[in-house]
């Protein structure tokens, strides 16, 4: 990376640390989550690893404050960005009553926040991409400054709601920014048999507005493509749809053995580009990220992983019959 | 009280709704400019502009999720479906995400959406523009489903509607729109949702239906009643959740009950409202639970001979009653 | 239209007189079609008008006797070329027993007749798409050097249906040609307000396949066009999107008032490209349409369309309990 | 005769089809190299080549879309949902289409496809992994909806599936794959779509049911039996069309009837097949038509005190057995 590009972008040292930390929290919640799944603590997890640096780009670049995201299961550095904190996310991961994304009713990755803004979502792929859409046709309405970032896999850009959901954003010319993380896979499928076009960014044509593909392993290239997009957004020229290619580093879940249908030479050779790395590179690179910062910021998310994983593993499940509530308005 | 159509309820309650709160907006097909092609719509895009009659793009699971998104911001929307046929595409957004918002958040999140469809047959629309689509969503926690059978109730349960903070599928019948008149008072009133309403008090069988059924049954009560055969007729109203309280009761009434529906038989509606009976009142059953719904055909054909022979009419409700006042 | 334009493309003086009767034929049974809804005589009208250009023009770069055609309700133009008869398209319009398409169960526009191949064709828009993708994924599987053809407005390319068809195709190169016939509104709804792309063929990059607009009004443009698309299909090169450009002539259908939404001097001013005029003339300027020759041509439509609605009236409908048949197989 | 699982006698059937007819191939999301996320189509890959165990692009309307293409062209696809749950986006292909072609056609063409989709709940699956979905299709003539409760018949039911000439939505319960076992021959046979199947015979008291529920419903008869409670069990088999002749026959076989199903209770199968009871037997009866189903909440949840909570098991099942006995 080359030399003070943060700047350009008027980020301060600061900031980049604080990615840089958001980052590293994230990765290192979800290697938690694997531990203990393969300890048979928690049933089941779905990783972030690879897509860190994409999605703590992304959400730097909008309000944090203000706008809406509609994430997807991977999304672990958005909804940290969004002020999700490490203890909801193990009390999720251990489905346990206080968890705010469901109240232990739906597997981790589902998130859902209302007081962050962070939309409720489900397992069926996609569809929260026209949910996403309606947030920016009622800010528009409500002449509300803010925009929505709606996420999701490359393969799930295959799925009808994407076509339908983009459209109707672009016909209203809609302040939405649709990224798509293209980590070239779709549990076993590859994206040559996943989808047709060139590049994802390809079928932003088709919905009247601009496409931009990104080095999604470089937090700073996503970081820009999206503060660009939220300016159109909220000058009113409408959505921009963003792929931010970079790698699942991890098999689909826990319940997947990616052995059976990728090389590890493959995987190997993707974690060379891991963000953790490279932007921990550019950091030390630019005298950001000292020795001593970084093992202090190593040990106070040690720390706080700790402390949110022990405090889930012993908070409460629901009683059984919670389960009756919140089907209507009570 | 003026008298309007079963449309003209729609369009009032719909005018009604977003003039009192502005958070209330329509989207669909045709809407706009055109007012609907059955013209539900009608003048709502000159009162209230572009922006809350929205024409939107032909994608039904965009509409509904879009209505999802809009509704979750806060706003109420309420979305057409230009014909319940059609409402297909957008099948996942309403059972995997309107349904299951408010129970998968938590209660952290809602959906304060109507999606409003015209169903039903008798109008030569063949095989898709003439089906009864509510058996599909009604096994669906999560969703109301409400079918009015006059223009009282249309009114007054599409504001109720409205202004649910939970999804509501409302289903018109297209024959009844032009069909049907009836005294609508002027003022705000909303009626319950959840609660069938008795739409005629009887003593010797128990008529249990919705929609244009309601209107044929109490047709045929009438002649019946010359006969000496005391018709009661229960309204559902809401088909889901049913109300099971006033099914309960309505079938202990005469003990002999006829339930109908337009829908084709097996799976529907009345299937679920037997099985209440079958399960709460047995021994204070007269007769076996009599059904009168259409064929085991995927829908009614176009040529008028076929049609006619899938649609309920008065004549088949009448013939079902005396069978049963009968047994 | 310059001269000699269908010598060109390797088509003779008889099969250009050819395609211009059937499209004179489609439009004089919609024509009729609708004389006998105003009388009261049949429900429904679903009209061709304006679009016939582009539906002879493709049929006639098919294999008529091995391709199978998708068509949507307005193609009366297509199921003529692929041997459906005026007698039988009457049948459909008084909805008779013989019926071919549906026996009178489906609204007349509900094509469908197997030793055609023309697959049989439902209400919901754009549902066809995926059908015939997957004739050609079964073609392609059997080594059959056929193609399938599929059409639909252009609002109906903003369904999931049309993104998930294509997209499928484009992934596994399969020999399908869509062509979309804009006629530049959706029932009330112009295409500004359905569409966010410039053009519908600027979608097809998004499924890796190229995307041309032409002239729908031009029978030979689009003969071209899908010409070149049949021989890309068959070569194994994969599908192709083509954009037709006309206008809807007529209201949307019997049931609608189109005044309410455009005005009637736009209409006029499309009515002045309509291609049986302008093909006509080209026919006319070639030699090929003599004065002696339009009459003739005119007569014997006359007669068919006459012969066709005399024998459609009188024929039976089908019987009530006949609704009961074909659930199943019997 | 060997002994497998559930999910070992759907591959033994696909692999035995495929064998047996160039015409079957088999579609989906990562049906191929991986051998799909269940694994029901392990091997398939390497033995029949990429061309006829396809991997298709994420798109379930596509997937049945193009399968519904390629069935009227003549082949025999059988497409995979990856769980039940997913459905939902093809449900327009299915209901409009798939349903419909044969009818609306006028028998000229038809769709010979088969869907297969794991259902069902108790595997720490949460709101999206666990629900039953057949009550959404169980209104539409043309469809035919199968869902085994044994290896035996998962085997004899999906060759009928894959050879029968109309549409079939093809149920596995998930929890059942690796959890039932029991022989299976090894040569070819098919078990008849639309029959009920007795799995248990009894005098005391009848149990119908499906699926999963089936094997519940045995283990709490065996136990019961030592109480002298004598159940007899019907396994449904296929859910749509339902069996009514065999239903009636269980029914007043025993005068006491209990319907179990995993899904909630509102609107779904058993509904209907109560319905058929309390038309066809009420006076054969000894005691209201019992049903035990799942809350009506929106699907199960993720935490195992919810989710064991809304799931059925063979404690809940004895005790609504004895429950009946005693009436
Ligand atoms: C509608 C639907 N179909 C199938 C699935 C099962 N499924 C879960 S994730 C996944 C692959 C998603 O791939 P992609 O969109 O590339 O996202 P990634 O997991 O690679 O981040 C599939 C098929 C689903 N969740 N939803
Ligand atoms: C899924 C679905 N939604 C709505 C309709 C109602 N409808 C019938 S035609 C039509 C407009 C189609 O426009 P376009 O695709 O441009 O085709 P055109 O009629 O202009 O040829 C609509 C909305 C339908 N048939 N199917
Ligand atoms: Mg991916
Ligand atoms: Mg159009």
């Amino acid at each position: 990376m080359s030399q003070n590009r943060h700047k350009e972008l008027g980020l301060t040292d600061e900031q980049v640390l604080h990615m840089y930390k958001m980052m590293l929290l994230a990765r290192k919640i979800d290697e938690r989550m694997w531990l203990l799944n393969r300890a048979g603590k928690i049933p089941f997890v779905i990783s972030c690893q690879g897509q860190e640096a994409a999605q703590i780009g992304a959400s730097f670049a909008l309000d944090r404050e203000h706008d809406y995201v509609a994430p997807y299961y991977r999304d672990m550095g958005v909804v940290l960005a969004f002020g999700m904190t490490s203890k909801e996310l193990m009390l999720s991961g251990f489905a346990k009553a206080e968890d705010p994304n469901s109240g232990g009713r739906q597997m981790p990755g589902h998130f859902g926040q209302k007081k962050n803004r962070i939309l409720t979502g489900s397992s069926p792929v996609t569809t929260q991409l026209p949910h996403a859409v309606g947030v920016a046709l009622a800010a528009k309405m409500r002449k509300d400054p803010i925009v929505s970032l709606v996420t999701l896999g490359e393969g799930s850009s295959n799925q009808g709601d994407f076509h339908e959901g983009l459209n109707f954003a672009g016909v209203h010319k809609l302040p939405v920014i649709t990224m798509v993380e293209n980590n070239k896979y779709a549990i076993s499928v590859p994206i040559e048999k996943q989808i047709a076009s060139e590049t994802v960014a390809d079928r932003a044509q088709g919905y009247g507005m601009p496409g931009y593909t990104v080095d999604g392993n470089d937090p700073l290239a996503v970081y820009e493509a999206v503060k660009n997009a939220r300016e159109r957004a909220i000058n009113g020229e409408g959505p921009t749809l963003i792929e931010a290619v970079s790698y699942r580093l991890t098999a689909h879940s826990s319940d997947d053995d990616d052995r059976t249908y990728r090389e590890s030479k493959e995987v190997d050779e993707a974690k060379k580009k891991d963000s953790l790395i490279t932007f921990a590179k550019y950091l030390q690179d630019e005298n950001i990220l000292s020795e001593d910062v970084e093992k202090q910021v190593n040990d106070e998310i040690a720390k706080e992983v700790n402390e949110a994983t022990d405090y889930a593993e012993n908070a409460a499940y629901a009683q059984p019959e919670d389960a009756l509530r919140y089907v209507y308005e009570e | 009280m003026p008298v309007m159509s079963y449309i003209q309820a729609v369009t009032a309650a719909l005018r009604e709704e977003m003039q009192r709160d502005e958070n209330v907006f329509v989207l669909g097909e045709d809407v706009g400019k055109k007012g609907g092609v059955f013209r539900a719509t009608d003048g709502l895009f000159d009162e209230f502009g572009e922006a809350r009659v929205l024409d939107t793009p032909l994608a039904e699971s965009a509409i509904a999720g879009v209505g999802i998104g809009a509704a979750m911001y806060g706003l109420r929307p309420v979305a057409e479906m230009q014909f319940a046929d059609f409402i297909m595409p957008a099948v996942n957004q309403i059972i995997s995400e309107a349904a299951k918002i408010r129970y998968r958040s938590n209660n952290d999140w809602n959906v304060p959406m109507t999606i409003r469809a015209p169903y039903g047959g008798g109008v030569h629309g063949a095989l898709y523009h003439s089906q009864s689509v509510e058996a599909v969503f009604a096994n669906q926690p999560g969703l109301k489903i409400v079918m009015p059978s006059t223009p009282y109730d249309v009114k007054g349960l599409l504001k109720a509607s409205i202004r649910d903070n939970d999804p509501v599928l409302f289903f018109e019948h297209k024959r009844a729109y032009r069909l049907l008149k009836g005294e609508v008072p002027e003022e705000d009133y909303v009626l319950p949702i959840g609660k069938a309403d008795i739409k005629r008090e009887g003593s010797d069988i128990t008529i249990i239906t919705y929609g244009l059924c309601v209107h044929f049954a109490l047709q045929a009560a009438e002649k019946l009643a010359e006969e000496g055969i005391d018709a009661h007729i229960l309204d559902l109203r809401t088909v889901y959740p049913l109300d099971k309280e006033a099914i309960i009761d309505a079938a202990t009434k005469t003990g002999k009950v006829l339930l109908v529906t337009e829908d084709n038989k097996e799976g529907s509606i009345i299937g679920e409202v037997a099985a209440i009976i079958a399960e709460n009142c047995l021994f204070d059953l007269d007769a076996p639970v009599q059904r009168l719904a259409g064929p085991e055909i995927p829908s009614m054909p176009y040529a008028p001979t076929m049609e006619k022979y899938f649609m309920i009419n008065p004549d088949k409700v009448e013939k079902a009653m005396k069978e049963l006042a009968e047994f």
